[in-house]
């Protein structure tokens, strides 16, 4: 006992695998087939692993160790690796099977359901119209899960990541029944990291699960992550080192910032203005053109906004989503549709349409926002700027944003500011958004064409075909402009030096911080 | 006694119900839909949730299976949080937005009564002045402007304290300090006017017949009587401030009550609303019981009966 | 003085000269108003409200900037850059018009929901504290009911009912900030209602709304002024909080409170944005602070001599 | 005997927005061991700023002694600084009120009240001055004492309370007791009951008693010498029977008549004194009762009365004194006394 | 003379109990029965607390009887509807004890006074203008006094200003509630004789309450000795102090002091032990008997009746039945 003390003082200061970053706020849930919030999506991606995961930007199987895909693209066999629950018993096929069907059981109504809906029988199962058994989730072995699709889904490998395709213990689910998940003792994972305390509203901290099947590749030890709702609280706790990195940089922060590099990621979001197509002016389409193309994008983003954003022409954004050549991307391919600031246009635009209408003067339109202050001051800029180029008054609308998704649903506004963020990298993720049967679709644009084009695309099994058709679909769109694109979002992340291995995750605002690392923190 | 009490838990019931009532529809009217999000939820499964939650029955029903949860004290799931109850969520929240309450009421009692008594006893002179203007300066600039100011001097430039969160002493300063400003300018100014009307009562001159010093005299006789006057306006005021405050607590990542006030009415949670109405509803009672029974045990003369002719 | 006989002579009394009053008539708003010109503080505040009012309605008018002007060349500049003398917000607009644009808001919200406030309070307190009993039981348990359902809920609903709006938003504030006035009011009618004065009305037939509006009402004004003082600052706090959760004035109008809370997000970069309606809205809290105290004991007869 | 007190020209104003008022205007009289004088006059006159300058109590702003000596057991009281004064109140002079109603502090049991004036003034512990104060109740004819020490005031009747507060300035032997309007608030029984208690103890502890009252009745009672004040100032002084059976100055000539007397039969005229003391903001020049004086000469109404001697140690400030005015026929007397 | 006289107010076993919470009842008058006859003055004595002010305010109006009945004029004065009791307001007036606090401090005299008249419509503009300067004069201050507020007025000068207010409307009838009581010896002189000349002038009636008998006694014709709720002793004021019968107007009239040294000092008082007792829940019985030194058995069971000892003398003691 008494070498000891001389063996570890002459050791080198190691640095404490510990990373501290703000988990935003209470989640709604972390059930993982129920959660909906994309922080929720994150926290969960700690703890628990899909038949695929992100690597490094990249989808890797994971829980799966290969899986085979039929000719025409609808049936996916996956075979699965040795994997352990975090009670030390094996995770089978029938965790998959469980946890798809409880997604998509209707008497226990998940949120996102439909993102099993490509399944054969999942949508008519959820929606009362077809039993479970029918639902095309096939275990052969304990080792073995088929899944029969409706179409050629081709970015199948990455919806399996998602959470509501967790595996599931049904033992789990029935001990717990609504507490599933609900406090830190309750979990049950399979994940790189395990839930070590949940102290509700207030932090959640999570240890590394040392019998992750890719154990070795985790390096952290543990994850701090307070709620700290407040974006100015966040980063002054960066700045005072109680979090070593922090999300989503303002201007003001940004200018701030004395700690640490800023990183900046493409977080796959388009902004734009939602037109009401139903509106007895704005269903001119020169007006909405004219109010497309009236605002200057570039001051805006550099002098209101000051985020790392780039101006938007067009609805898929430039970076994540590939084209059919997976070396380029589908914006690219496509290009942009129109040009910034171009008032001469807007203007000829705005007169033509108002003749059309036989107006002589532009009524006040209401410009539904956000009622917190950015979303205000954005609204305000827009406003602004519709007056001074084109002479069109606007009144705000300011709403929180629960009351500005639900009017948007019911078409009941002028103009609203909105945006959408891809779910999977494919353009699909963004373009399915206006067909006349989605649920999403604000403006209430409807074009057969349209409909008929992404109809098509989305059965096409050929991937060539089907990124022509998409391009297709996008040239009706911006034709149309149901929808006026303003940006594409890029977030600014302050990460201190001594963090490594930070990486973006693929589609989604977060940051990949399951193969971080600290290095050099204690020197 | 008995009757008395009895009839006061009546009154408090019936209070209670309506409020509780009044809410429950009142939410209903305002626009929103519980279950919204970013991502639309299909209408099929919308259908489902609404079924799930007991909102495809009539209103009048849904109202009376509230209404009977409610009689054995289950304020029901939130909409919002999927897996906690509404009991939970206050359970979790409630003592430390009490904690937080109780510490800013004692720094706000004892400052604003300081001052209060400062200003009086110096009335219409340089210290009266100075104490009005502390008070009031502290209070006029927004709550959200003293404890954003607050954090980033203390917390970031300086680093005495820490930013956020509800851990430690330490941590509960910044967030007692913010919330005990307002009290104390308030209790400032109640305190200076009834020291005032105190001032001038008999028995202070037959205290200073007795040869008692100033001290003496305001410590016994004046604050005593001055402060009763305050207890009856105190009631409502600590339960405001002992069920939380929606600025503060989220500037300080406080994991309180306060933020549902706002968070749930913008998040259509009706249950969750008309939980924590209720629970606030009751509070309220109970503070003002407290303050009836305290102004009891400070004024001899009050006896509650007497209260009631 | 030279004592003579002649001096001695009995000449009796004179009652007339006895009784004459050698202080000077002063109606009762008079005396008020002398002695809060001898409140040397009240004074300032008061000129200070003054100027302030001056300045809201022709301070905008009096600068070549207008107050929804933006200049996105101009954004988030520092006081006195370019000619702005407070300086510009986020998207570049003069600060130094927005803030008296929003002293006009706020001023008159201020005002605007403080009267309101003391109507209802007064009609309502002093019908309660007038009737006693049951009546006035009744009442309070529905102040308190009201002071118990969220006022968010009420103001969204009440939002939603009137549409946006000035009106809307002193409406709301008027109906949520009551309910203190009407506790004091009624709290004074309760007391002066046993006074002798008002019985002696009574026994003269007076009837119920002649007592109201003659007895209780101006009796009570001394305590009621110094609640407005209070209810013109609560105003102004409560559009502040409306603006901070976005249900205040529509932009691109600006009230202080809205000035204060669009500056916080840029409270450590651009501090004047935060400062200079923070400190409108302390100097003009103060101002009615002072006046308040000021009135209350200008208005307290037992102050009097 | 030796003089207990003596006061000497003593001038108080207070400064109000309208200007001085001079309350009292150049008072003096002396007070002997063990004796009791009562300060009679009508409501205004300046009785209670007198008393309370003695135990400087006036309020400051806006009251302040402009002149005066007051030399209470040979020191100088005006001299001392606050924190002897403070020892001097309490226990070398004790003090009532007119109103035993709001001059006991409402929130504090009657025996701290009185236990408060014990410690602060003499060294003994919780335990004796509790035994003390019931003594003191005893002494002041509360039965159960030890029961009503526990009490708080309004559980005490009107009488009682008087005298508690009795007891309680008297708890530490004081030498004088100042009473100011003692039994104003009181009923005539209670009145006599505390009146006789007063004599009782005044010959039981030989204090010297100022009392301070507009009614004569309760003088007659208790008092052995009387000065009656007019406008802050004194018009007239002497023993009790000087004072009743011949009185010089118009104003208590007044003051006799206007009290109904109980043996009288019919239903007579009162005699009262017409209209309303001067405002002593600005006192007229002269006499000031010449306003309301039956037998107003006209040097009255410009010069200011000094004092003549009656008889020894009978005083009067009027100029029907005067040699001068030896002519003048002064009927009403006859009738009233 | 009084007995000649139809009586103008005729109180009938008149009780008032007030609910003083926790299910107690203060019997503030209890079974007082009296008349006054028209241009009578009869006085009300009693220590603080019998009853005086609550006899006084029920019979104009100000309180519901418990129980019993108040005639004026043969017409009971609570089935009057609104319009009689608008009328009988103004038969029926008061006067106040506190000067302090029965004048309204923001409205001026002249509107105090006018207050009555602009309430019964009695004279308008120049008309009221007159009569309130006449009204003021009546009562000994000057015109000029109209415009002033009620805090620049001495203690008696408020007093006349209050009776002033009551006379605006030319009442029959007037309850003088302790009109000086809280007025200094030389001041209430003047108020009694001002209220004595008034009565002659114009025929008033009053009900003049007190606890000072040497005054009561002068301005009465009759007096009524209250005590605790009761009437205890009832006659003629001269005869009430020559041969009092009740012990405790006998206590009463020794407590007296009499400005007179030689006669006070060597007095015999009849000094009363104890204080008044409560009236809530009082004592069975006679309730004086606890501070009586004559108490007997009968006292503690049997509440003793108004009885008439000789012509016109009335008392309620057991000891005059033996
Ligand atoms: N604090 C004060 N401020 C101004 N004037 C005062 C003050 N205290 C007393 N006075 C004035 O001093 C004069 C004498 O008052 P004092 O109280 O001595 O009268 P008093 O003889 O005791 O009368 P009362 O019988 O009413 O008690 C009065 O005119 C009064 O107005
Ligand atoms: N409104 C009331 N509510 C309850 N009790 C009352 C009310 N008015 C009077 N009393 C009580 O009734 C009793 C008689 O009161 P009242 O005022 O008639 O006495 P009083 O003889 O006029 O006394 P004082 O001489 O003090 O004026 C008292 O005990 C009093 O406390
Ligand atoms: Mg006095
Ligand atoms: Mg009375």
């Amino acid at each position: 006992a008494t070498e000891q003390p001389d063996e570890t003082a002459a050791e080198p200061a190691q640095d404490e695998q510990v990373l501290r970053l703000s988990l935003f706020q209470e989640p709604n849930t972390l059930d993982w087939q129920r959660v909906t919030a994309n922080i929720e999506l994150y926290t969960l991606s700690w703890v628990m692993d899909g038949l695929t995961r992100y690597k490094h930007g990249k989808i890797i199987p994971a829980l799966a160790e290969k899986w085979d895909i039929s000719d025409d693209g609808k049936v996916y066999t996956f075979h699965l690796r040795d994997a352990k629950w975090t009670d030390g018993q094996p995770v089978k096929a029938d965790d998959f099977k469980y946890g798809w069907l409880r997604a998509l059981d209707p008497a226990d109504p998940m949120d996102y359901a439909y993102f099993l809906y490509d399944i054969v029988g999942a949508q008519e199962f959820n929606s009362n119209k077809g039993k479970a058994e029918d639902v095309a989730i096939k275990v052969i072995d304990d080792k073995t899960l088929e899944v029969t699709l409706k179409r050629p889904v081709t970015y199948f490998d990455y919806l399996v990541s998602f959470a509501t395709y967790y595996p599931t213990r049904k033992d789990i689910v029935e001990k717990y029944g609504t507490k599933f998940n609900a406090e830190a003792e309750n979990f049950v994972t399979c994940g790189p990291f395990k839930v070590e305390t949940w102290k509700h509203e207030s932090e959640m901290t999570f240890v590394k699960n040392m019998d992750y099947w890719n154990a070795s590749e985790i390096k952290l030890e543990k994850i701090i992550g307070p709620y700290i709702a407040d974006d100015q609280t966040e980063f002054n706790m960066y700045e005072a080192e109680e979090l070593d990195m922090t999300i989503a940089l303002n201007g003001d922060q940004k200018a701030a910032l004395t700690k640490g590099g800023v990183k900046q990621f493409n977080n796959g979001s388009t902004w734009f203005f939602n037109f009401n197509v139903a509106h007895p002016i704005l269903k001119n389409l020169n007006i909405r053109k004219a109010l497309t193309l009236g605002i200057d994008r570039k001051s805006f983003i550099e002098n209101v906004a000051k985020r790392p954003w780039k101006p938007a022409f067009a609805l898929v954004q430039p970076d994540i989503i590939p084209d059919a050549d997976e070396n380029k991307t589908f914006r690219e391919v496509g290009g942009e549709y129109f040009k910034d600031n171009d008032i001469e246009t807007a203007k000829q635009l705005l007169e033509q349409g108002m003749k059309e209408l036989g107006l002589t003067k532009m009524p006040k339109f209401k410009f539904m926002c956000n009622d917190n202050a950015t979303g205000q001051l954005y609204a305000q800029a827009f406003q602004e700027m519709w007056k001074k180029n084109l002479n069109v008054e606007t009144e705000l609308e300011p709403v929180p944003s629960s009351v500005r998704i639900d009017r948007q649903s019911k078409h009941d506004f002028e103009i609203s500011l909105g945006g959408w963020g891809p779910d999977y990298p494919d353009p699909m993720t963004d373009l399915d958004l206006y067909t006349s049967w989605s649920g999403n679709n604000d403006p209430g644009y409807y074009n057969v064409e349209y409909d008929e084009l992404i109809k098509k695309a989305q059965n096409e099994p050929d991937r060539v075909e089907k990124f022509k058709l998409m391009h297709q679909a996008e040239d009706i769109l911006m034709r149309d402009l149901p929808i006026g694109p303003i940006w594409y979002g890029y977030t600014d992340y302050a990460i201190r030096e001594y963090v490594k291995g930070v990486y973006k995750k693929g589609v989604g605002v977060e940051v990949d911080v399951v193969y971080a690392y600290i290095e050099g923190k204690n020197k | 006694m008995v009757k008395y009490i009895g009839k006061k838990l009546l009154y408090a019931f019936i209070t209670i119900w309506i409020v509780v009532s009044a809410t429950f529809f009142m939410m209903q009217a305002i626009p929103g839909d519980p279950f919204m999000n970013e991502k639309r939820v299909i209408p099929e499964i919308k259908e489902n949730l609404r079924k799930y939650y007991g909102l495809d029955k009539p209103l009048h029903e849904q109202y009376f299976i509230y209404m009977k949860n409610l009689m054995t004290g289950k304020l029901g799931m939130s909409f919002q949080y999927k897996n906690r109850t509404v009991n939970e969520i206050i359970t979790n929240g409630f003592p430390i937005s009490a904690s937080l309450g109780m510490r800013a009421l004692i720094v706000g009692l004892i400052a604003g009564i300081s001052l209060g008594v400062i200003a009086a006893l110096n009335h219409n002179k340089g210290w009266d002045r100075f104490s009005i203007f502390v008070a009031i300066i502290g209070v006029s600039i927004p709550g959200f402007v003293i404890a954003a100011l607050l954090q980033w001097v203390l917390g970031v430039k300086l680093r005495v304290l820490p930013v956020a969160q509800w851990k430690s002493f330490a941590h509960t300063i910044m967030p007692t300090f913010s919330l005990s400003l307002g009290l104390i300018a308030n209790l400032a100014r109640f305190m200076r006017s009834s020291m005032l009307d105190v001032v001038g009562q008999d028995y202070i001159k037959t205290a200073k017949a007795k040869g008692l010093s100033p001290f003496e005299i305001v410590w016994r006789h004046q604050l005593r009587n001055a402060i009763l006057p305050v207890i009856t306006i105190l009631g409502p005021w600590i339960a405001v401030i002992i069920t939380g405050t929606f600025v503060i607590e989220t500037v300080f990542a406080i994991p309180g009550l306060g933020k549902f006030y706002v968070q749930s009415i913008n998040m259509q949670d009706y249950t969750l609303i008309t939980g924590i109405t209720a629970f606030f509803g009751s509070i309220l009672v109970l503070m003002n019981m407290f303050v009836d029974i305290a102004y009891g045990l400070i004024d001899p003369r009050i006896r509650i009966s007497k209260r009631s002719s | 003085m030279e004592i003579s006989r002649e001096d001695f002579v009995v000449i009796g009394k004179n009652i007339e000269q006895s009784q004459v009053l050698v202080r000077p008539s002063m109606t009762y708003f008079q005396d008020a108003w002398r002695r809060l010109k001898y409140n040397k503080a009240a004074l300032l505040a008061l000129v200070f409200l003054v100027l302030l009012t001056v300045m809201a309605v022709f301070g905008p008018m009096m600068y070549s900037y207008s107050y929804s002007d933006q200049d996105l060349s101009m954004v988030d500049k520092a006081p006195g850059i370019g000619g702005h003398i407070f300086g510009t917000d986020s998207l570049g607009r003069d600060l130094f018009v927005r803030i008296w644009v929003g002293a006009r808001i706020s001023l008159f919200i201020g005002i605007a929901g403080a009267v309101i406030e003391f109507f209802i309070g007064i009609v309502y307190g002093g019908i309660a504290g007038y009737l006693g009993g049951y009546a006035d039981e009744v009442m309070m348990r529905i102040v308190d009911i009201l002071f118990t359902i969220p006022n968010l809920v009420i103001v969204i609903l009440l939002i939603m009912v009137m549409g946006p709006g000035l009106h809307t938003i002193i409406i709301a504030i008027a109906l949520t900030n009551w309910l203190g006035m009407a506790r004091l009011v009624r709290g004074q009618t309760l007391q002066l209602r046993e006074q002798e004065f008002v019985l002696a009305a009574r026994t003269l037939g007076a009837d119920g709304k002649r007592i109201i509006m003659k007895h209780l009402i101006p009796n009570t004004i001394g305590p009621i002024i110094v609640r407005l003082t209070f209810a013109i600052p609560g105003a102004i706090f409560t559009e502040a909080f409306l603006s901070f959760i976005g249900l205040g004035v529509p932009a691109p109008l600006a009230s202080w409170g809205s000035l204060a809370a669009a500056g916080q997000r840029t409270l450590t970069t651009s501090p004047w944005q935060t400062f200079f309606p923070a400190l409108f809205i302390s100097l003009a809290m103060l101002s009615f602070n002072i006046i308040g105290d000021g009135l209350r004991d200008a208005l307290d007869p037992r102050l009097r001599k | 005997m030796s003089k207990l007190l003596e006061v000497k020209d003593l001038e108080v104003s207070f400064d109000t927005y309208a200007g001085e008022v001079k309350a009292v205007r150049g008072v003096s009289f002396d007070l002997r061991k063990g004796e009791a004088i009562a300060i009679v006059g009508e409501s205004g006159c300046g009785k209670s700023v007198t008393a309370q300058s003695i135990m400087r109590l006036i309020p400051s702003p806006p009251g302040r002694v402009k002149n005066g000596t007051i030399i209470f057991n040979d020191i100088e009281i005006l001299s001392l600084n606050e924190r002897q004064m403070q020892a001097v109140r309490g226990s070398e002079m004790g003090m009532i009120f007119q109103d035993p109603m709001t001059s006991l502090n409402p929130t504090m049991t009657v025996g701290r009240q009185i236990q408060e004036v014990l410690t602060k003034h003499s060294k003994i512990t919780k335990k004796e001055a509790a035994l003390k104060c019931a003594e003191m109740l005893q002494l002041v004819g509360i039965p159960n004492p030890i029961m009503r020490l526990k009490q708080y005031p309004h559980e005490y009747s009107g009488g009682m309370r008087q005298r508690a507060m009795i007891a309680m300035a008297l708890a530490c032997g004081p030498k004088l007791l100042i009473a100011d309007e003692p039994t104003t608030a009181l009923d005539v029984t209670i009145q006599a009951q505390i009146l006789d208690l007063m004599r009782e103890l005044q010959r039981k502890l030989d204090t010297a008693i100022i009392l301070i009252t507009h009614d004569l009745g309760v003088v007659a009672d208790l008092a052995e010498r009387v000065i009656v004040m007019y406008a802050g100032k004194i018009v007239e002084y002497g023993s009790v029977e000087d004072i009743y059976y011949n009185p010089k100055h118009p104003y208590t000539w007044g003051l006799l008549k206007s009290v109904p007397r109980l043996d009288s039969h019919n239903k007579e005229q009162l005699m009262p004194i017409d209209g309303t003391p001067p405002d002593l903001f600005s006192p007229p020049v002269g006499c000031s009762f010449a306003a309301r004086c039956d037998y107003a000469m006209k040097v009255c109404h410009h010069c200011e009365p000094d004092y003549f001697d009656v008889s020894n140690g009978h005083k009067t400030a009027c100029w029907l004194m005067h040699e001068y005015a030896s002519g003048i026929e002064i009927s009403i007397l006859k009738g009233v006394i | 003379m009084w007995d000649n006289a139809k009586p103008l107010i005729n109180v009938k076993n008149l009780k008032k109990y007030f609910n003083v919470g926790k299910g107690q009842v203060l019997k503030a008058v209890d079974n007082v029965t009296f008349e006054i006859g028209q241009g009578e003055t009869v006085g009300l004595v009693g220590e603080s607390g019998c009853g005086k002010t609550t006899v006084g305010r029920t019979l104009i109006k100000l309180y519901k009887p418990t129980q019993g009945e108040i005639f004026y004029k043969d017409r009971n004065i609570n089935d009057l509807d609104k319009a009689e009791g608008k009328k009988y307001a103004k038969k029926a007036q008061m006067i106040f004890q506190d000067p302090y606090a029965s004048l309204n401090p923001r409205m001026t005299v002249g509107d105090i006074i006018g207050e009555g008249i602009d309430i019964h419509e009695i004279y308008k503009g120049k008309d009221r203008q007159s009569r309130i300067y006449e009204l003021l004069e009546k009562v000994g201050l000057n015109r000029e006094h109209a415009n002033r507020f009620p805090h620049e007025f001495s203690g008696g000068q408020r007093q006349r200003i209050g009776i002033a207010r009551a006379l605006a409307i030319e009442p029959e009838f007037i309850v003088c509630d302790e009109p000086i009581s809280a007025l200094d010896v030389s001041i209430q002189a003047q108020i009694v004789n001002l209220l004595m000349r008034l009565q002659r002038d114009m025929n008033l009636t009053y009900m003049f309450i007190a606890h000072d008998l040497s005054m009561i006694k002068h301005i009465s014709d009759r007096i009524a000795v209250m005590y605790l709720g009761t009437i205890v002793e009832l006659t003629s004021s001269h005869e009430l102090y020559s041969n009092p019968v009740h012990p405790y107007t006998k206590a009463l009239l020794s407590a007296i002091p009499i400005p007179d040294p030689k006669i006070e000092k060597g007095r015999n008082r009849i000094l009363l032990e104890g204080d008044v007792p409560s009236p809530i829940n009082p004592l069975p019985g006679c309730k004086f008997r606890k501070r009586c030194k004559y108490a007997m058995d009968v006292c503690e069971i049997k509440m003793p009746e108004l009885k008439e000892v000789s012509k016109s003398h009335y008392s309620a003691c057991h000891l005059i039945s033996r």
